[in-house]
């Protein structure tokens, strides 16, 4: 026979930020109804101290601890240095964690006392909180065509399984194939990722609905039913040559999103030459005969040999079901005009890391030429614009400016991840590019973490690029010179210097559609704007809703391989769940009854 | 040489009210952002390592902290919130109670209760002391201004005071604490330094430096933000203008003049300029109001209380309230004492004395520092690190 | 050969496209005559289905047993004329195409010049065409099984995903207990959740599901086969040896602690209060944050980069212990709250989600953080007579441009990750390859992080270099991903373009066998032969070149097929000369 | 018309073939002297392919591969860089000019360097004349 | 005559002489081939002009064997000869086969092998001007001598071959195989065909053990003591074994010394030296472009490694300079 084990529940109200929404009376009278439940102690402190609570124990003589609150991880030392001074076994103190498993949201206190009641048990609350299990559709959507959704779609067609993808743009690719060259191995972006678009493309299996959104989802785990939107090309996708004789002469124009926006292209337009699906398409906004009604223009017609471009192509509505749905929307940069000291908008040598991406990719308006702008006559808008141009003269000082935006309070709180990488990739391009030229890094922390990313990090010291620690303050300029204020800290120096151009390492933000999204998908959102992961640690790409699945950075920054690593593993998920055609419900529609009676079957 | 670092320094900051200091992962923003960090003096950033670390040493010898004014552009753009411009004011309280060699500032700085405590004593007694002087003098309570000591003069020196001579007594006392306090800060910040051995003729050089950053405040001036200076110098503009008021009653005895115009603006200033501060502090307008030490408020509600104690003292006069007058002449003086006497020496106020020999040693060292250095560039460029 | 085949040679103006610089009419003209050329059109879209169409009726037509498409890059419209030709009847692999666009017309600006360069590259496919070989998809059978090595996190959550999914499972661990290093761990980082938790969830799940055997004790001795037909030999315990047979492979072999005490200047061994992660992990864990004589430390100082990012030791950051440092800064706050905690760090890497925040916290928490240059590290030295602490810590802290000296009555060393010491063995066993450091590469850093060079086998986790745990928990099931879908095939499907060793060519003198990136050839010691195992071949062809003894065919590009082509770009040319 | 050179280009299939298609979709002009052979991967590029197009008639071979370190089979591109020299020397011997046989590297994104590097290669084979190897081989079969 | 013997007729040509040597060498076995057959010309051992082949009905002979390449207008003219008179021609030995040692001298010019033998050789006494000319004026007689090449031909290149026999020398086993065969009268193999050699490389049966190939540094092979288990080339010596045919006997690598290709190249391959190189320069161990420059100034010669007897039947057979 078990010997019963007196139990003592420490609900700490101490560090209950997000979970203030849990109900700590009702969680401990709760708590006190449960089986070898002696005693609910109330903890008030952030900071117990071992020696008195051990005294506590003792006196009480609990054999074992249950610590409830938000993150009980910060009190468990402490109780098990009491528990260790009381004679007891350190072994027997238990987290009930409340973020830990999902009782962050609304609703939580049902899900805290479902929490104790697993702790108390000594069940991982997990294996307690298993769902029924649900047959699956076998078609899976993949929202998103940035490398993330590129690797999930074409692992699951490989598997012989129906993928749609959608995407929002023009094209697949997503922010990877706007980049020149990827860290740490420099090897070319467009190398490594095209040919997987045009797999996708080309893979029978995947149906690639480009220019459409997702409009509305319906059903649930295993059995969704979505409605997307197919926005009119206004270009027929497969009689497109791409031949570009329609954008020769239409007299639209728009910032390029593809070169972000450091040049200009046409109302229709291919976002780029090695585009997936490889056809034009039209810019609504931008064309002249959308714009007006249909009066004017229309040139591009006439010029199409193909007769692929249909002006007054509607938007298609249509509506699929899947079994599985996977989120890979990726991110948007950080808005560097938020920033004023730096410049942003205001002074135009100061760039985006992705517009350095186009200036510096062999691809880009420039050629791959590290360039200034330079003040240019528009025809068109008659003014004077600042403009980048191959021949443009060479910047002789280079500053990178590390965490715009991130690790910021004042802005996003959270690193993202990638930027010390991509920001050592590009001082090394300038090295490599501008040999004359000085480099600057200005940094707060090296995050060279990654397979072979130290190596990389001295390897572009060793180039002489000057890694300067300390987040420069401001850019300014005065009669015409750029200057640039920061602290050189380990210089123990205020630097006040020329440069020419200052390149932004601009933070990862969620897309502005992912709050839309999350409440289409029913998914919940961090803090911070990114989808929530199920378990940061056991579950990192699943939701509290069965059958939706996270990949990339949309859970979190993230760099290419680790996205890669979780689009595949969410691929795997899905494979999983079609080959034994059953997947467990959501999660969030989980009781406390439901987790109780999983509680019954564990033991 | 090496440092050690000590545990204590930050648990004892905490209570001069650097509550967030620890939050600092040293981006060097708050320096670079401050136009007024300029070589050789860096900061905020490096004092605040100084004090996350425990270097008490390295923290007395600073000056620092003295040389910021607390626009609290530092604050604003730290990207960790750990309100550099708030730790750089909490280690000029630091440093009050380290200067002050009797170690009341210390007592009054730690404990709120106790510079309370004080400044009620202090004034209860000096209100005891004002109504006796002005009874003793023979003084009727209902006329004003005769209730007032200098009034009547002939009395006192016929009891053996003089109303000079007490003022006098006074301003040794506060004078003399100062005085050894500012000798010790010249001591701990550059007297003290072997490698400055500062000549005498520098020291000459930059003399009138004191007087004149003490009257202009030129440098708070400096910084990007040019509100607070307007209110610091208007309030400081009213303490001089009360001082002149003061001098001109005693020294001259002229009231007229100094009594008609000078003092009632005075007055105005000052309630003016400490109420945009109190209000400000109350209501968290701005980065440099949202953090009040106890010594802050204590201060600021001490000086409303002798701007309007004093304001509705003249305006009673004028309306020939004399009782009235007289009560609120005796409210200002329960208000004036414990400012001269405690807070003047000991806690907020004392700053009127450091910050300018602050500037005036800071222009020493920076001297010493520039002419042993030769030119060195003025637009440093990063150096480079060891690989 | 030329004379027997029947080619049919399609030249597409791609509307103006190609038709604008180069004269089609002229490259159909010339075409015409070549040898073997049955027919040859010119069409405005050769692509669209009219295009498409006609070379199909063409096909039935005129018996041709050859295609060549003068038109686009073959990147873009080889799969659609592949498929056009495959639908008239003719293996796929019979046509040739040649890029008059992309490489022709798009970039010259000179009719006489570009329709001449179209001449000569038309003439090259026609000539290349004849010697094209049919072919078809091939397959070999897909054993579902798998062998999982090693029976930590990663290990379980491969092992989990693929039983889930109903297939059998080996998981085969040397320890007698499953978790590895998890096991070794109390909390995790940045929330501070049970660790203890998700890996009883695990092994729970593990030992109750059917298709899973787990096999403690026990090592894998050898392996044999290729992807799908693998087999190996699981010895158990020392002496029984299971013989299994398994179509993939997941490696999971974690990592082990980096040595303290090969850093001198840290005392480990020395000081007894000096304490690795790993030891420290433990007092926490048991409650006893105590210094060896009993008391409760009132200075604790945490070292990071022990043996990582050094010069001297390893050069690599170990991705996880600045997190796991912050750890125990809050684990130690908690079981001793008045200790003064500094942790001497060089650079934070708090890169993960919620790592910032939980950097913060520590640091609100009153922990000290110095930072010191990695080519610098600090010291530790007992403290003088009189001290009321154990030990003196100094560091150049560079923040400060201090010498600082801490006093610590414990000091935590951080120590990094390293490959295990059987690594070299672990990658002879499954034919991959490690890195410097001893870490297994993967197949592309990039692309495809848990994939090996060798097909069927897969890396996950620690043992391809420092992982934390939710990315070693995605890699792991990232791994299964590719095997679930050749399960779900039945079959692995091999495109038929690869490169075979002549049997009756080879001399078995092996200069081939090191120059597949994939381990695709194999060398039989018996019969002194090398052969290529066509479904692990990528088609590079880079043994071909390579082959003195010119035994080795490029399926596709032959030898011959490229000299035709040669001869065709330069026949044209050298006509006009 | 004067001496066009004849230049026979060996592309690998993932890098420096794409970039030359991206030089095409993105209509970078070059000289029309190079035809363009396709292998998989310049580690398949055999020494004959470039020895049998000098004797057929070649002015000029080159190799295009992806960067080192970008190959899409891992390291084929390393094997074509450790060929590249002896080829090299052998064709010194040979009496075969250096300018006449290249080994480059273009990634998938430089249409914008394929072009230049088939400019400056031709301009070069142009300043240097018509290789003499066809002519003498032909020459050598009547006049001995 | 008989009839029933076999008619054939040996011939030297530009060669060492080894190759005539290589028939006696099979002993005894050539009492063998006198009795079956008619020996019509063979310098090193039977008396035969060229009158008297001259004097043959056009196919008369059965067989011809030329050794040696074609370097003058004499050899050239013989070949030409052997060919109208025989109905089976055969290449014998490497100079016939692919050019031999004597193709090495295309590296070079006929002007510059005249200077280097007649002009600026240390025997030549000063002032000597004497360069052999075709025709000579010599008492208003001319005198004429073989016209000297410009560069040196393989025997295919004048005249049309039926079969080669590789090898400098051809081993005597080999020759011994091949006329034993033509003697017993079997149907003999397509024409073209190399014969008297195996299809597979030298490897096939050399008994070195042979392992994966990754080579840091090349050697001489007097620059180290082998291991005489050990592949050659993975000790560091260049050896054209695996680009080479087998038949020979491994007569090199069992004598310590590398291969050097004299059996040519194998059968699927075109160009011999260019496999050489190929293979060799793909399993130095390096990534590194200055590294694997280093590890490649090991290899000395290289038309020397590449071409020791395939020059004049490589691709471009001859330097152009």
């Amino acid at each position: 026979m078990v010997k019963v084990l007196r139990t003592g529940v420490y609900i700490c109200e101490a560090g209950t930020g997000a979970a203030g929404s849990v109900d700590l009376r009702m969680l401990a009278e709760y708590a006190r109804e449960l089986p070898s439940v002696v005693k609910v102690v109330e903890c008030e402190c952030p900071n117990p101290d071992p020696v008195s609570v051990g005294e506590q124990i003792r006196k009480d003589n609990f054999d074992r601890v249950v610590i409830a609150a938000d993150s009980p991880g910060y009190f468990k030392p402490a109780f098990a240095r009491a528990m260790s001074l009381a004679g007891k076994s350190p072994e027997n103190v238990v987290l009930a964690s409340f973020v830990g498993n999902g009782a962050g949201a609304s609703g939580s206190t049902e899900r805290a006392k479902a929490v104790i009641c697993c702790a108390v048990s000594g069940v991982p609350f997990g294996l307690a909180a298993s769902q029924r299990k649900k047959s699956v559709h076998p078609d899976t959507l993949v929202i998103g065509g940035g490398v993330g959704g590129i690797q999930a779609a074409l692992e699951i067609a490989g598997a012989g399984k129906k993928v749609y993808m959608v995407e929002k743009l023009g094209t697949i690719g997503g922010k990877m194939a706007m980049f020149d060259k990827t860290f740490p191995t420099l090897d070319c972006s467009a190398c490594i990722l095209t040919p997987k678009m045009v797999s996708v493309g080309q893979n029978k299996n995947i149906t690639l609905w480009t220019y459409a959104e997702v409009e509305g989802v319906s059903g649930s785990a295993g059995n969704y039913t979505v409605t997307v939107r197919k926005r009119a090309r206004r270009v027929d996708e497969a009689a497109c040559v791409s031949c570009n004789a329609c954008s020769k002469t239409c007299p639209g124009e728009a910032p390029s999103e593809f070169d972000a926006g450091i040049c200009m292209r046409k109302a229709i337009y291919i976002p780029f030459p090695q585009a997936v699906p490889n056809s034009f398409l039209i810019d609504e906004k931008a064309c002249l005969w959308v714009t007006s009604g249909g009066q004017k223009c229309g040139t591009c017609v006439k010029k199409c040999a193909k007769e692929a471009i249909h002006l007054n192509a509607r938007d298609e509505i249509v509506e699929i079901t899947v079994g599985n749905i996977i989120v890979a929307t990726g991110f948007q940069v950080f808005d560097a005009v938020k920033m004023e000291r730096y410049g942003y908008g205001r002074l135009p040598n100061v760039i985006t890391a992705l517009e350095y991406e186009r200036l510096t990719n062999a691809s880009g308006p420039t050629g791959g030429n590290i360039v200034m702008k330079s003040l240019k006559y528009n025809k068109r808008k008659k003014v004077d614009e600042w403009v980048f141009g191959p021949d443009n003269p060479k910047p002789k000082n280079v500053a990178i400016i590390h965490c715009i935006g991130s690790r910021d309070h004042n802005h996003n709180r959270y690193c993202s991840r990638v930027c010390c990488m991509y920001s050592l990739k590009f001082a090394h391009l300038v090295r490599e590019k501008l040999p004359d030229a000085n480099c600057y890094e200005f940094y707060i922390d090296m995050r060279a973490y990654g397979k072979n990313y130290e190596e990389f990090l001295e390897r572009v010291h060793e180039e002489g690029v000057h890694l300067v620690r300390g987040r420069t303050a401001k850019v300014e300029e005065a009669d015409g010179q750029m200057r640039l204020k920061g602290e050189d800290i380990i210089g123990g120096k205020v630097l006040d210097f020329p440069v020419d151009l200052v390149i932004l390492s601009v933070g990862l933000e969620p897309v502005p559609e992912s709050e839309q999204l999350a409440s289409l998908l029913g998914i919940a959102r961090d803090e911070d704007g990114w989808y929530a992961e199920k378990d940061y640690n056991a579950d990192p790409t699943g939701t509290e809703r069965g059958g939706i699945y996270l990949a990339g950075v949309c859970q979190g920054p993230k760099d290419i391989p680790d996205t890669v690593a979780q689009a595949s593993e969410v691929a795997a998920r899905v494979i999983r769940s079609i080959l034994s055609d059953q997947m467990q419900d959501s999660r969030n529609t989980l009781s406390l009854a439901d987790i109780e009676d999983g509680l019954r079957r564990q033991e | 040489m090496a440092v050690r670092a000590n545990p204590n320094l930050l648990k004892q900051l905490k209570r001069y009210g650097a509550d967030d200091v620890t939050k600092c992962f040293h981006c060097g923003t708050c320096s670079a952002t401050c136009p007024l960090s300029q070589e050789p003096f860096l900061f905020p950033r490096k004092s605040m390592r100084y004090l996350q670390m425990g270097l008490g040493d390295r923290l007395k010898g600073n000056l620092e902290p003295w040389l910021c004014y607390y626009c609290g552009d530092c604050s604003d753009q730290c990207p960790r919130e750990a309100q550099p411009g708030e730790t750089m004011m909490s280690m000029r309280r630091w440093l009050t109670a380290k200067y002050d060699f009797t170690g009341l500032s210390m007592l009054f700085y730690e404990s709120r209760t106790a510079e309370v405590a004080a400044i009620i004593v202090v004034g209860i007694l000096s209100g005891i002391g004002f109504y006796l002087l002005g009874a003793l003098s023979g003084g009727d309570f209902g006329s004003y201004p005769g209730f007032i000591p200098g009034h009547n003069a002939e009395y006192l020196t016929e009891l053996g005071w003089d109303v000079k001579s007490v003022v006098l007594v006074m301003a040794v006392f506060v004078l003399g604490l100062l005085g050894i306090n500012v000798l010790r800060m010249w001591w701990f910040t550059t007297g003290s330094r072997k490698d400055l051995n500062v000549p005498f003729d520098i020291y000459m050089k930059h003399i009138l430096l004191c007087p004149w950053h003490f009257f202009t405040q030129k440098r708070y001036s400096e910084c990007d933000k040019k509100k607070p200076w307007v209110v610091h110098i208007i309030l400081m503009l009213g303490f001089v203008a009360l001082f002149a008021v003061f001098l001109a009653h005693m020294i001259w005895q002229d009231d007229t003049h100094a009594h008609t115009y000078l003092g009632p603006l005075a007055g105005v200033m000052l309630v003016g300029a400490s109420s945009f501060a109190l209000s400000g502090r109350l209501n968290k307008t701005e980065a440099h109001y949202k953090y009040s030490h106890h010594s802050d408020m204590n201060f600021l509600y001490m000086c409303l209380f002798v701007g309007l104690t004093g304001l509705a003292q003249h305006i009673a006069g004028r309306i020939g309230c004399g009782a009235f007058a007289n009560f609120m002449y005796i409210l200002h003086m329960m208000g004036a004492v414990p400012m001269l006497l405690i807070q003047l020496p000991f806690t907020k106020w004392a700053h009127l004395v450091y910050r300018p020999h602050a500037m005036y040693f800071a222009a020493i060292q920076a001297d010493v520092i520039a002419g042993r250095e030769g030119a060195k560039g003025a637009s440093a460029v990063p150096h480079k690190q060891s690989a | 050969m030329t004379t027997e085949c029947k080619i049919g040679v399609y030249v597409c103006s791609c509307g103006t496209n190609i038709g604008k610089m180069v004269d089609c009419d002229a490259v159909t003209g010339y075409t015409k005559n070549l040898p073997g050329v049955a027919v040859c059109k010119s069409y405005k879209y050769m692509c669209s289905n009219p295009g498409q169409e006609m070379i199909v009726k063409d096909i039935q037509r005129y018996g041709l047993d050859r295609v060549v498409v003068a038109a686009c890059s073959p990147r873009m419209h080889e799969p659609t004329f592949r498929a056009a030709i495959s639908h008239g009847g003719l293996n796929p692999y019979y046509l040739e195409m040649a890029n008059i666009r992309e490489q022709c017309s798009w970039v010259h600006d000179d009719h006489q010049q570009a329709t001449d360069k179209a001449k000569a590259l038309t003439c090259a496919a026609v000539k290349r065409v004849p010697f094209h070989e049919p072919f078809d998809m091939q397959s070999v059978p897909m054993n579902s099984a798998s062998l999982v090595i090693g029976g930590g996190v990663a290990g379980l959550t491969a092992a989990l995903e693929l039983a889930d999914a109903n297939q059998p499972v080996y998981l085969v661990e040397k320890d007698g207990k499953l978790g590895g290093n998890l096991a070794r761990i109390d909390l995790t980082s940045p929330y501070l959740d049970s660790a203890k938790d998700l890996l009883a969830e695990r092994i729970c799940r593990v030992t109750k599901n059917p298709k899973i055997t787990v096999m403690l004790n026990s090592e894998v001795e050898s392996i044999s086969g290729y992807v799908g037909n693998f087999k190996a030999q699981i010895k158990s315990n020392g002496e029984a040896v299971t013989d299994i047979e398994i179509g993939s492979i997941i490696v999971c072999t974690g990592f082990r602690e980096f040595d303290a005490s090969k850093v001198g200047e840290y005392g480990y061994g020395r000081f007894p209060n000096v304490v690795t992660s790993f030891d420290l992990e433990k007092m926490l864990k048991e409650g006893r944050v105590v210094m060896k004589d009993g008391k409760t430390p009132k200075y604790v100082t945490i070292i990071n980069c022990v043996g990582s990012r050094s010069g001297k030791y390893n050069r690599y950051c170990s991705r996880v212990c600045c997190m796991t440092a912050l750890k125990y800064a809050n684990g130690i706050k908690s079981a001793a709250p008045d200790a003064f905690i500094t942790n001497l760090y060089t650079d934070m890497n708090a890169f993960g989600k919620g790592c910032e925040d939980f950097y913060r916290r520590s640091a609100e928490r009153d922990t000290i953080f110095m930072m010191f240059d990695k080519h610098a590290p600090p010291t530790v030295s007992a403290a003088g007579k009189g001290e009321h602490f154990n030990m003196l810590v100094k560091v150049n802290e560079i923040l400060s441009g201090e010498e600082v000296e801490i006093p610590a009555d414990m000091v935590v060393l951080m120590v990094g990750m390293e490959a295990r010491e059987d690594s070299m063995n672990v990658a002879r066993l499954v034919n991959i390859s490690r890195d410097k450091d001893g870490w297994f590469i993967e197949s592309h850093p990039k692309l495809d992080p848990v994939a090996t060079s060798t097909d069927g086998v897969f890396i996950a986790g620690a043992c391809a270099s420092p992982k934390d745990i939710p990315d070693t928990v995605a890699q792991a099931r990232a791994t299964t991903a590719r095997i679930l879908a050749k399960i779900c095939q039945g079959e692995i499907w091999v495109e038929p373009v690869y490169a075979e060793i002549n049997e009756d060519l080879c001399s078995g003198c092996r200069v081939c066998n090191e120059l597949c990136p994939y381990s695709a050839i194999d060398y039989d010691p018996v019969k002194k032969r090398s052969a290529i195992i066509s479904v692990m071949c990528k088609s590079c062809g880079g043994c071909v070149a390579g082959c003195p003894s010119g035994a080795i065919k490029a399926r596709h590009f032959t030898d011959k097929q490229i000299f035709e082509q040669i001869e065709g770009v330069l026949e044209w040319a050298s006509s006009r000369a | 018309m004067g001496f066009e050179p004849r230049i026979v280009g060996f592309l690998c299939n993932w890098c420096s073939y794409t970039g030359a298609d991206l030089a095409g979709t993105s209509r970078i002009k070059y000289q029309p002297n190079v035809s363009i052979i396709r292998v998989m991967c310049s580690a398949r590029i055999d020494p004959t392919f470039v020895l049998k197009a000098l004797s057929m008639g070649a002015d000029g071979v080159v190799i295009c591969g992806c960067h080192p370190v970008d190959c899409h089979y891992i390291s084929g591109n390393y094997k074509a860089m450790r060929r590249f020299p002896l080829l090299k020397k052998l064709l010194k011997e040979f009496g075969v000019e250096d300018e006449r046989v290249r080994l480059e590297w273009v990634s998938a994104s430089e249409g914008q360097r394929f072009s230049e590097v088939i400019n400056d290669m031709t301009d070069k084979i142009r300043a240097l004349g018509p290789s003499k190897i066809r002519v003498q081989l032909d020459a050598d079969k009547v006049e001995r | 005559m008989d009839k029933k013997k076999l008619q054939i007729a040996l011939y030297w040509g530009a060669a060492c002489g080894g190759c005539d040597v290589s028939v006696l060498d099979t002993n005894e076995f050539i009492l063998d081939i006198a009795a079956a057959c008619d020996i019509h010309m063979w310098p090193i051992a039977h008396d035969g002009k060229y009158k008297d082949i001259e004097a043959l009905e056009d196919g008369f002979l059965d067989l011809a064997m030329y050794n040696g390449a074609v370097r003058n207008s004499e050899n050239e003219h013989i070949a030409h000869l052997l060919r109208k008179k025989s109905k089976v021609m055969v290449a014998y030995g490497s100079c016939a086969h692919i050019g031999g040692i004597p193709g090495l001298a295309n590296t070079f010019t006929r002007e510059e092998i005249f200077e280097s033998a007649y002009l600026k050789n240390p025997s030549i006494q000063e002032g000597n001007k004497t360069v052999p000319q075709p025709q000579t004026e010599v008492d208003g007689g001319e005198l004429t001598i073989p016209a000297f090449y410009k560069r040196v031909y393989k025997l295919d290149d004048v005249v049309d071959v039926d079969y080669y026999i590789p090898g400098c020398p051809p081993a005597p086993e080999q020759c011994k195989a091949v006329l034993s065969l033509i003697v017993s009268g079997q149907p003999l193999p397509p024409k073209g065909s190399v014969v008297g050699a195996s299809e597979r490389a030298l490897c096939e049966d050399c008994q070195r053990k042979k392992d994966e190939k990754m080579i840091k540094q090349f050697f001489r092979p007097w620059q180290i003591i082998q291991d005489p288990e050990k592949c050659l080339l993975e000790q560091g010596i260049v050896c054209a074994g695996s680009a080479t045919r087998s038949g020979c006997g491994v007569r090199c690598p069992d004598s310590n010394m590398p291969c050097r290709g004299c059996y040519g190249p194998m059968p699927n391959v075109v160009d011999q030296g260019a496999k050489i190189i190929s293979s060799v320069s793909s399993i130095i161990d390096s990534q590194d472009p200055e590294e694997i420059d280093k590890i490649l100034s090991g290899i000395h010669d290289i038309t020397g490694y590449a071409y020791r007897f395939g020059m004049a039947g490589s691709l471009l057979q001859r330097s152009v300079r």
